[in-house]
């Protein structure tokens, strides 16, 4: 092995994942070339609409990789990790709102239009740098860090595992949604964050910013998995898993099975910080809707459907279940309720672990391999 | 294209699809009427459902999708602000046309939008006139309730400096605001009791939104408040909101809209008619924005009509002046600012769930895109025809 | 008289049992011993029903039971005393008692007072939850529970682990005279010969998932069973 | 302090309660127990069911804490005042009664995980198994015969196989104190001989707390007994002295 | 204005001038006739307030029927001949009443009757003239309300008759009404400092927020802090000592309403403790099920309307058990379909129910329409408890409590109590060794299931009766159920139990002090935080047990 292979060789030894990364980071290259150097005529021509739903799903399959990051190898099932997705889009939000400028429909240079009507003067103080786009992009890691931090400290500390941590999660995000409803908040209540005009000094509605949208997400996607793959490959994953499985043991050689936990739950946070901050300038709107907690369990479905514990799944579960649902809405809009519940019924009962899984299963059944490698023995987190 | 194609952009699931999917019936039932008609200039017209499931940037994709994919050339759609507000960069973008048929805060006037709903000044007002008015019971107390959220904030702001320019100064207003589904109503009520009791004549404005309003109403009745002395009067509630409560302990409270279901015409009792035999039921009440939806489906057919196309650009010029019959008699004229011209009635609930119009605006007012009563909004004018253009200007721009 | 023939049993692809087969009279004990990891415990789960099996018959009382479910089994007078002892945890030592009560009849409802009298630790600790016990205390638990169920065939795992001297030794009489009263079939696992020895009517050794050596108790070799016993 | 006397006290102290207190719900399951253990020494600790062994090693590692009494680890570490992962990094280390291991990571791995080292975040991300690192996990999969089953995972493994793959964790652990619940529960006699043989190796160079209820396996031991009661010290010596105790025998070895 | 509002106005005008020749004319001390009546008929709100006035005024009791079917809505006029008459709808059609003399005048179509309609003004005044009116009445709950009505409007006029039914009076509750309103007038009316100061103390001490009300406005009145310094001292002080008690009231107020909202938490809650808190499973379906309950109490109501009219009353008792089989069975589907296969996957479980939630919800749609249905409270449910201090105590709200009382101690009876409850036990804790100990396993996680189920199902009877029976029903409970479940303590129904009622009453006693949304965000920190103090919830199993 040379050197370089060594140094990447935790990405090599996971083939799923290997696939992933060259398809993303090919989609980086090619669907902008498709979309913009292609003739519309063109059967290779990829439209628009296409290019932004699928910056879309990409940046909803970097959150589900978060997300997976923290459930599927610490087993820290947060209920709530649509909150972190938010504040990161939140924040980008803002940094897109200053940038308005006095293009707003009162013209207001320093405020944005909902502050202006509802007779606020100056800026509240935590709007202020947002105009920087550093400071904002660096907001987006830090303020959903931060909150995981903060939260993860005192919850891990005291040993809050289980069900109880998942609620008190679902609590955070859903005391957070309130909370971003409120008008007098300063983040456009209900309405929330919309009418973006430019990014970096582009415009958002051109269709060249939209494909390099696209791209970025895709590369931050690959960024993101190579940096869950190194984690997960490492001792450090396995020590994770040690955590997941059986917390109290791991304690007793000597882990301190806390920091380990917080670590990867701030990590998995700024993460979706990213992924908010992607989504935002391409579905032109922020609201305080994105920290219901629905949407947080929606997330964790993503990562089950695409198989838990395994990142590639994770980033499947999630592009899937979105294409599914914007195919639905649209073909069967009285009845996409019914296929996609049936859909989460029959991968719980026939893919046990996920579509990633089945692929295994079928492995499986073909050559029957010496040892088990998937035994029978399935983690029971609810506590009894 | 053979066909000219009609979206329909309302919520199927979700929160807000007990609301919105009557208007997508609503839609499906004039476009087969079309059809039924012989279409829209010689070609059929097609309708294009799609489900944003109550969540707002979806409602921004499946705008692109029915713009972009299905190339539809007009959109029926939104129920709530924000699905509008998310949907309203995306029409601009691409120059859709977007009929909206729900009361909203104003604030707004888009070049791509044609906002067929009530205006602030076109439902909130007239009905606080008729509060403070001798026959509405002179009300010096004024208690606003809402959900909190952008309509309900705006639509109060506006109320309150009216109310202050009414003389009923800011010790006299109670405003209170609730989340989203708040289903439990003890407290507020018996707040608004206690209010109540400062031994003046208090009446409430509330603006109290979708599902919350049924253990509100059911509360009211419950602790007994009855309407001769504490009468509330709503923006948000219609026919089909009190289809879900029994009704009896409510009569006497109010709400006021531009259209009621027991509205005595032929017009109405013919759109009722039809629309029951649609719907297969003959329960289902009609409410105040299926009539919004009927007045801009009927403007938009006439505005093809008399562009001769269904070009965006040519409906839109064709849109300023339209005039079609609205449902309580009379006509809806689409104005400059995109917004209509409609009567206001105040209606009492009735036991069965209906309203009775106890009193109804002179003539027609004119929906104002720009509040009065917000100084920053008082300088906007909205015109989107010669010389003005624009949307919020404060000069006509050329 | 319970006969075990010809069992296969595997998890996922590698195989436990290999035609295992043995019988087990009423009124003795048989005793199967074997090295860890050998199968002894697999092969008593597909006794009671608990692991399924791929090939093979399991008749017990004439009839095949093969495909019965566990509940079926205890309904038919087995009762189990699993590896690992599997208290319920949250429910008390008076109650793990009472779910023996399932396959009895009415009449039979009530808890035999010289369950105490072998356990008396158990009467002192009635209300204390399962889980709570010690480990020893659990293993006498999980004794009793089977013995609540009134069983014909009483399937022990290693009935001994992590239980104090003096009552090994109680156990041991009392197997000795349940399989004397000659209505109980017994077998029983385990890895400490000399109490096997002491006990047997008949002895099985398993190794590597297969039968060895089996005879009857008075024939029963040391250093030949040791033999398979050592690596 | 007037139980002292119950124990004899070596002069190198490694482990030393002081009259530890534990209830639960009332029930004392620890009742002031006081007793000390040497550095180097192999101790074996037998008594009844339900005589407060376990509990006792759950307050010397963190998992219980005492109502009273105190537990000093070496010259001056108060035990009571740190939790689990600090004690286990102070160099104590554990196998449980009820074998517990990583049953989704295979054998090798629940060694690696063992091996000590630097447990910090740091540490574990940038951990890179070394030659002898490598070399020690198979000397350690040697010694518990689970050579063959190095890739299975550990929850497909029999009972008897966890609690060797436990004492072999504890193995890779090198802790300066060894506590032993119950190590040849469920083995056959020889592996017993074999775990006693073992432990005496290892208590060479580190101390040893071990508990046991096979008298064949203390025996082998060749140590000092302790035998707990009640929640305290019954009596204590050497296994002879302690078996013709009638106090033990009467509530522990029966007759 | 167009046409034909204008012709129509002009006819008002015509209108008005008539009748009001009319009154000029019509002598007041006669009986009432049906012209008097014809007054009511018109479309102008004044003169209808006029005519009411004077019917009021009129002192003929005859009138009563008429005025009470014009406030319920009841008084038609006759197309035909305008004749003002009492419809009353049977059926299809409406058989009318002469109001003056009860005669029946036959039956006639909808459409040949013309509605009187009133506004909130017009209600006012006819409930003051029936005050008048009624205050004889032997009907007592009429005299009461004659003494509340007159208590309201303060008229002078009717002291005279007021002190005459004082004197006749001799039930005690309605006396003390009786006086009060006659209190009332004196302190407005009356002429001598003592007289008004006396009932000042009379009205101090009966006290309530219609007391508090008519005190305040009363201090407001400058005339009075002017003119009459000293009775307005004694007003004053009576108005702070009543204010005084009602904050107390208040207090206890809040508390009622702090448990009637922990008893709906509970009620959405109970289910889920059982096939979350016993059984392990994660069910987000848990919503749907109440929905199922709610919809099961619409259906039952609904042929109760259609076939059993008279008895709608008592559907509800029909609905319990009906909507404990209907979500009951569901739930035993569910379980034999799909949970029966995750066990030991518990995470799984929330992806298929989360699946099966959607299912449900637009089940509902697709059934029963995307809109609200009515659910509407038996009359035995309706309406309040209502002390002179202001608490008002629903009946609604009262049975609500009580009923979630019923149902957990029913629950608990059934897991301590039965050999069911130990096997269900049992089995969660070790479905394995409960098979082996002879427990039907899949019997009783079934039964366990669709107990959990059954109940969510009645929970959502009750709910129906005070929130929305609408396919989001179950959605805007499940955050609360889970947080009730799991702040008492997951498998601990007395921790389930208190939880509902401490997060009731908190929320309760915040809502007033930060208002609804900030303190429904500060009762979920409020959670956060005490799960920090308490990892496994207010009632916390404790031991080894648990970490087994
Ligand atoms: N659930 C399982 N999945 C896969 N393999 C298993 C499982 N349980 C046991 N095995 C394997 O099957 C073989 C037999 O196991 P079993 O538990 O029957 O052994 P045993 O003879 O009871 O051993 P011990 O004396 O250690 O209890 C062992 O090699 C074990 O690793
Ligand atoms: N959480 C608890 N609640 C109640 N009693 C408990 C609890 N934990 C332990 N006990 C009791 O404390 C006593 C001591 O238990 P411990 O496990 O220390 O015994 P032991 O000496 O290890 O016994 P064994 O030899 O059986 O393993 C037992 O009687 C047990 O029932
Ligand atoms: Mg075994
Ligand atoms: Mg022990």
């Amino acid at each position: 092995m040379g050197p370089i292979s060594k140094r990447i060789g935790f990405l090599l030894g996971d083939r799923g994942g290997m696939a992933l990364l060259v398809l993303v980071l090919g989609a980086a290259i090619v669907v902008p070339i498709l979309n913009l150097a292609v003739a519309p005529e063109s059967p290779y021509h990829i439209p628009n609409y296409v290019v932004s739903l699928m910056g879309k799903y990409l940046a909803f399959a970097l959150l589900a990789l978060s997300a997976d990051l923290i459930w599927g190898y610490a087993g820290i099932l947060s209920l709530g990790h649509g909150a972190f997705f938010a504040l990161g889009g939140y924040a980008m939000g803002m940094y897109l709102m200053r940038q308005i400028g006095d293009r707003g429909v009162y013209g207001n240079p320093e405020l944005p239009d909902f502050m202006v009507f509802l007779n606020w003067h100056e800026l509240p103080w935590y709007w202020h740098g947002f105009e920087w786009f550093a400071f904002a992009a660096l907001m987006v890691l830090v303020v959903p860090g931060l909150l995981a931090l903060v939260f993860g400290w005192f919850a891990f500390r005291s040993r809050v595992t289980g069900v109880y941590l998942s609620i008190i999660t679902q609590a955070m995000t859903y005391a957070l949604l309130l909370a971003f409803f409120r008008n007098d908040m300063g983040f456009g209540g209900n309405n929330g964050l919309t009418d973006f005009k430019d990014l970096l000094g582009f415009d958002l509605h051109d269709d060249t910013t939209r494909a390099a949208l696209f791209s970025v997400t895709a590369l931050a996607l690959a960024l993101s998995y190579g940096v869950c793959r190194y984690i997960t490959a490492s001792k450090l994953g396995r020590v994770l898993l040690a955590v997941r499985d059986a917390e109290s043991r791991t304690r007793f050689m000597g882990y301190r099975v806390e920091n380990y936990k917080l670590f990867v739950f701030v990590v998995a946070a700024m993460m979706a910080g990213l992924a908010g901050a992607l989504y935002v300038p391409q579905v032109g709107i922020i609201n305080p809707g994105e920290f219901s907690p629905g949407n947080s369990i929606e997330i964790i479905i993503w990562v089950a459907v695409g198989g838990r514990g395994t990142l590639y799944g994770a980033v499947l579960g999630a592009v899937l279940v979105n294409y599914g649902k914007t195919y639905f809405t649209g073909a069967l809009p009285e009845a996409w309720l019914y296929m996609l519940g049936a859909l989460f019924v029959a991968v719980t009962l026939f893919m046990p672990q996920g579509v990633v899984g089945l692929v295994a299963q079928w492995k499986n059944r073909l050559r029957a391999r010496k040892a088990p490698a998937q035994g029978d023995h399935q983690v029971a987190e609810v506590g009894q | 294209a053979e066909t000219i194609k009609v979206g329909v952009l309302h919520s199927l699931s979700g929160t807000m699809a007990i609301s919105e999917t009557t208007l997508k019936d609503t839609v499906l039932m004039m476009v087969d009427d079309l059809n039924k008609k012989g279409g829209l200039l010689g070609k059929k017209v097609e309708a294009v459902v799609v489900d944003p499931a109550s969540n707002w940037p979806l409602f921004a994709e499946k705008t692109r999708e029915l713009i972009e994919k299905e190339k539809v050339d007009v959109i029926f759609g939104c129920w709530t602000s924000v699905s509008r507000k998310s949907v309203l960069p995306v029409i601009e973008e691409l120059n859709g046309l977007l009929f909206y048929p729900v009361q909203y805060e104003g604030e707004e006037s888009s070049r791509n939008v044609f906002y067929t709903g009530a205006a602030p000044n076109q439902q909130a007002i007239p009905a606080v006139d008729y509060l403070l008015s001798e026959e509405g019971g002179a009300a010096k107390r004024i208690v606003l309730l809402g959900t909190d959220y952008v309509y309900p904030r705006t639509t109060n702001k506006i109320l309150r400096a009216y109310l202050n320019s009414k003389g009923i100064s800011d010790a006299d207003i109670m405003e209170n605001y609730t989340p989203f589904g708040h289903s439990d109503w003890q407290t507020i009520v018996g707040d608004v009791k206690k209010f109540a009791s400062a031994g003046k004549k208090t009446a409430v404005v509330s603006t109290i939104n979708g599902d919350a309003n049924v253990p509100f109403y059911k509360e009211l009745a419950n602790q007994g408040i009855k309407a001769e002395e504490i009468p509330v009067v709503a923006f948000s509630v219609g026919e089909e909101e009190l289809s879900g409560i029994d009704a009896k302990p409510l009569v006497g409270h109010l709400a006021a809209w531009n259209y009621f279901m027991s509205v005595n015409n032929d017009t109405n009792a013919a759109f009722i008619k039809k629309w029951h035999a649609f719907i297969k039921d003959s329960k289902r009440v009609t409410n105040d924005p299926m009539e919004a939806t009927y007045i801009g489906f009927n403007m938009w057919v006439q505005a093809v009509e008399q562009a001769g196309t269904a070009n965006v650009d040519a409906v839109r010029q064709a849109m300023y002046g339209q005039k079609v019959p609205n449902l309580t008699g009379g006509m809806a004229v689409m104005n400059s600012n995109h917004h209509l011209s409609k009567p206001v009635l105040i209606g009492e609930i009735q036991p069965d769930g209906q309203f009775e119009t106890v009193w109804k605006t002179e003539g027609t007012v004119v929906g104002d895109a720009w509040s009065d009563f917000i100084p920053q909004s008082a300088k906007l004018t909205a015109d989107w025809t010669y010389p003005w253009v624009c949307g919020n200007c404060e000069k006509p721009k050329y | 008289m319970l006969q075990v023939e010809q069992v296969d049993l595997f998890y996922g692809a590698s195989q436990a049992l290999k035609q295992v087969g043995f019988q087990a009279e009423v009124g003795e004990v048989t005793c199967v011993l074997g090295r860890n990891g050998v199968g002894k415990s697999s092969l008593m789960r597909a006794v009671v029903g608990q692991q399924s099996i791929r090939a093979g018959r399991i008749v017990w009382e004439g009839q095949d039971i093969t495909g019965l479910s566990p509940p079926e089994r205890a309904r038919r007078g087995i009762a189990y005393v699993p590896q690992g002892r599997e208290v319920f945890p949250l429910l008390t030592v008076e109650e793990n008692l009472k779910t023996g009560f399932a396959p009895l009849a009415k009449a039979l409802r009530h808890i035999p007072d010289e369950l105490f009298e072998l356990f008396p630790v158990l009467r002192d600790m009635l209300g204390r939850r399962g889980g709570d016990l010690s480990g020893g205390q659990q293993q006498q638990l999980a004794i009793a529970r089977a013995l609540v169920t009134r069983p014909r065939l009483l399937v022990l795992d290693e009935p001994t682990e992590g239980i104090q001297p003096s009552i090994i030794k109680d156990i041991e009489r009392v197997i000795r005279l349940l399989a004397n009263r000659g209505d109980m079939a017994i077998i029983l696992v385990e890895q400490y010969f000399e109490f096997a020895r002491n006990l047997a009517d008949a002895f099985v050794v398993l190794d590597r998932g297969e039968v060895v050596l089996a005879g009857r108790g008075e024939g029963m070799n040391e250093d030949e069973v040791r033999s398979h016993l050592t690596v | 302090m007037s139980v002292f006397n119950t124990s004899h006290r070596p002069d190198n102290l490694i482990l030393y309660l002081d009259a530890v207190s534990v209830s639960f719900d009332g029930f004392k399951a620890l009742n002031a127990l006081s007793f000390y253990v040497g550095r180097g020494e192999l101790r074996a600790i037998i008594g009844p069911n339900g005589a407060g062994k376990t509990t006792m090693m759950d307050v010397v590692t963190g998992k219980t804490r005492p109502d009273v009494g105190s537990v000093v680890f070496g010259d001056r570490v108060d035990l009571t005042k740190l939790d689990e992962a600090e004690i286990a990094n102070l160099g104590i280390g554990r196998k449980f009664q009820k074998p517990t291991v990583f049953e989704n990571q295979t054998v090798f791995e629940n060694l690696e995980l063992a091996l000590a080292g630097d447990r910090s975040i740091w540490a574990s991300l940038f951990f890179r198994l070394n030659g002898a690192q490598r070399q020690r996990i198979q000397q350690v999969l040697a010694l518990i015969r689970l050579h063959e089953r190095r890739d299975w995972l550990a929850g497909n493994l029999s009972h008897g196989q966890k609690q060797w793959l436990e004492i072999g964790m504890l193995l890779m652990q090198d802790p300066q104190l060894l506590l032993v619940d119950e190590p040849a529960a469920g083995m056959t006699d020889e592996e017993t001989m074999r775990t006693a043989q073992m432990l005496k190796e290892i208590a060479k160079d580190h101390s040893v707390v071990v508990v046991e209820h096979d008298m064949a396996f203390v025996k082998s031991l060749q140590c000092r007994v302790t035998v707990l009661h009640e929640g305290s010290v019954l009596a204590e010596g050497s296994l002879e002295t302690v078996q013709a105790n009638e106090q033990v025998i009467e509530v522990y070895l029966g007759r | 204005m167009d046409r034909s509002t204008m012709q129509r106005s002009l006819k008002f005008f015509l209108w008005c001038a008539l009748t009001w020749a009319v009154c000029l004319t019509a002598p007041l001390a006669k009986a009432a006739s049906q012209d008097d009546l014809q007054r009511l008929n018109n479309r102008s709100f004044s003169v209808k307030m006029q005519a009411i006035k004077e019917l009021g005024a009129s002192g003929d009791r005859a009138l009563v029927p008429a005025l009470t079917a014009l406030l319920e809505g009841n008084l038609y006029g006759r197309k035909t001949d305008n004749m003002v008459v009492i419809g009353q709808k049977s059926g299809q059609v409406y058989l009318l009443i002469d109001p003056l003399s009860g005669q029946e005048l036959g039956q006639v179509q909808e459409s040949a009757l013309a509605k009187i309609g009133i506004n909130n003004r017009l209600r006012r005044l006819i409930r003051g003239a029936l005050g008048g009116l009624t205050l004889l009445s032997k009907d007592p709950a009429l005299r009461l309300q004659a003494a509340q009505s007159i208590f309201n409007s303060r008229d002078v006029e009717l002291l005279e008759s007021l002190q005459q039914a004082i004197a006749r009076e001799e039930d005690a509750t309605i006396l003390a009404a009786m006086q009060k309103a006659q209190a009332v007038i004196e302190l407005f009316h009356g002429e001598s400092l003592e007289k008004r100061k006396a009932a000042v103390i009379l009205l101090e001490q009966v006290g309530g927020q219609d007391v508090r009300a008519l005190l305040s406005q009363l201090v407001q009145e400058p005339d009075l802090h002017n003119n009459h310094a000293e009775l307005y001292g004694v007003v004053k002080a009576a108005l702070e000592r009543v204010e005084e008690r009602l904050r107390l009231w208040n207090m206890v107020g809040s508390l009622f309403q702090g448990i009637s909202l922990g008893s709906v938490l509970l009620l959405a809650a109970v289910g889920l403790a059982i096939t979350f808190g016993v059984m392990g499973v994660i069910n987000m379906a848990h919503g749907e099920l109440v929905m199922l309950g709610a919809y099961t109490t619409f259906v039952v109501q609904d042929l109760f309307r259609a076939y059993l009219p008279d008895w709608l009353d008592w559907s509800l008792l029909v609905a319990v058990p009906m909507a404990f089989l209907v979500s009951g069975l569901f739930g035993v589907a569910i379980e034999r379909g799909i949970i029966r296969f995750l066990y030991g996957r518990p995470l799984e479980t929330l992806l298929a129910t989360w699946g099966l939630s959607l299912m449900l919800q637009q089940l509902v749609r697709t059934l029963f329409g995307p809109t609200n249905q009515e659910v509407s409270n038996p009359s035995w449910m309706s309406g309040a408890i209502q002390t002179s201090q202001g608490l008002v105590l629903t009946y609604n709200r009262i049975t609500i409590i009580l009923f979630s009382l019923a149902v957990i101690g029913s629950l608990a009876l059934v897991l301590r109590k039965t050999s069911l409850g130990l096997q269900m036990r049992a089995v969660t804790q070790n479905r394995r060794m409960a098979g082996s100990m002879g427990i039907r396993t899949g019997w009783v996680d079934a039964l366990t299931f669709g107990l959990g189920a059954g109940i969510a199902g009645i929970a959502g009877v009750a709910l129906s009766q005070v929130d929305n029976v609408s396919p989001n029903l179950g959605q805007s409970y499940i955050i609360d159920s889970f947080m009730v479940v799991v702040f008492g303590g997951v498998g601990n129904l007395w921790g389930t139990l208190v939880g509902a009622f401490s997060l009731g009453v908190l929320n309760k006693f915040m809502e007033p002090l930060a208002g609804a949304v900030l303190g429904k965000i500060l009762v979920l920190v409020g959670i956060i935080l005490f799960i920090q103090k308490r990892p496994r919830g207010l009632f916390a199993l404790k031991g080894r047990a648990v970490e087994a």
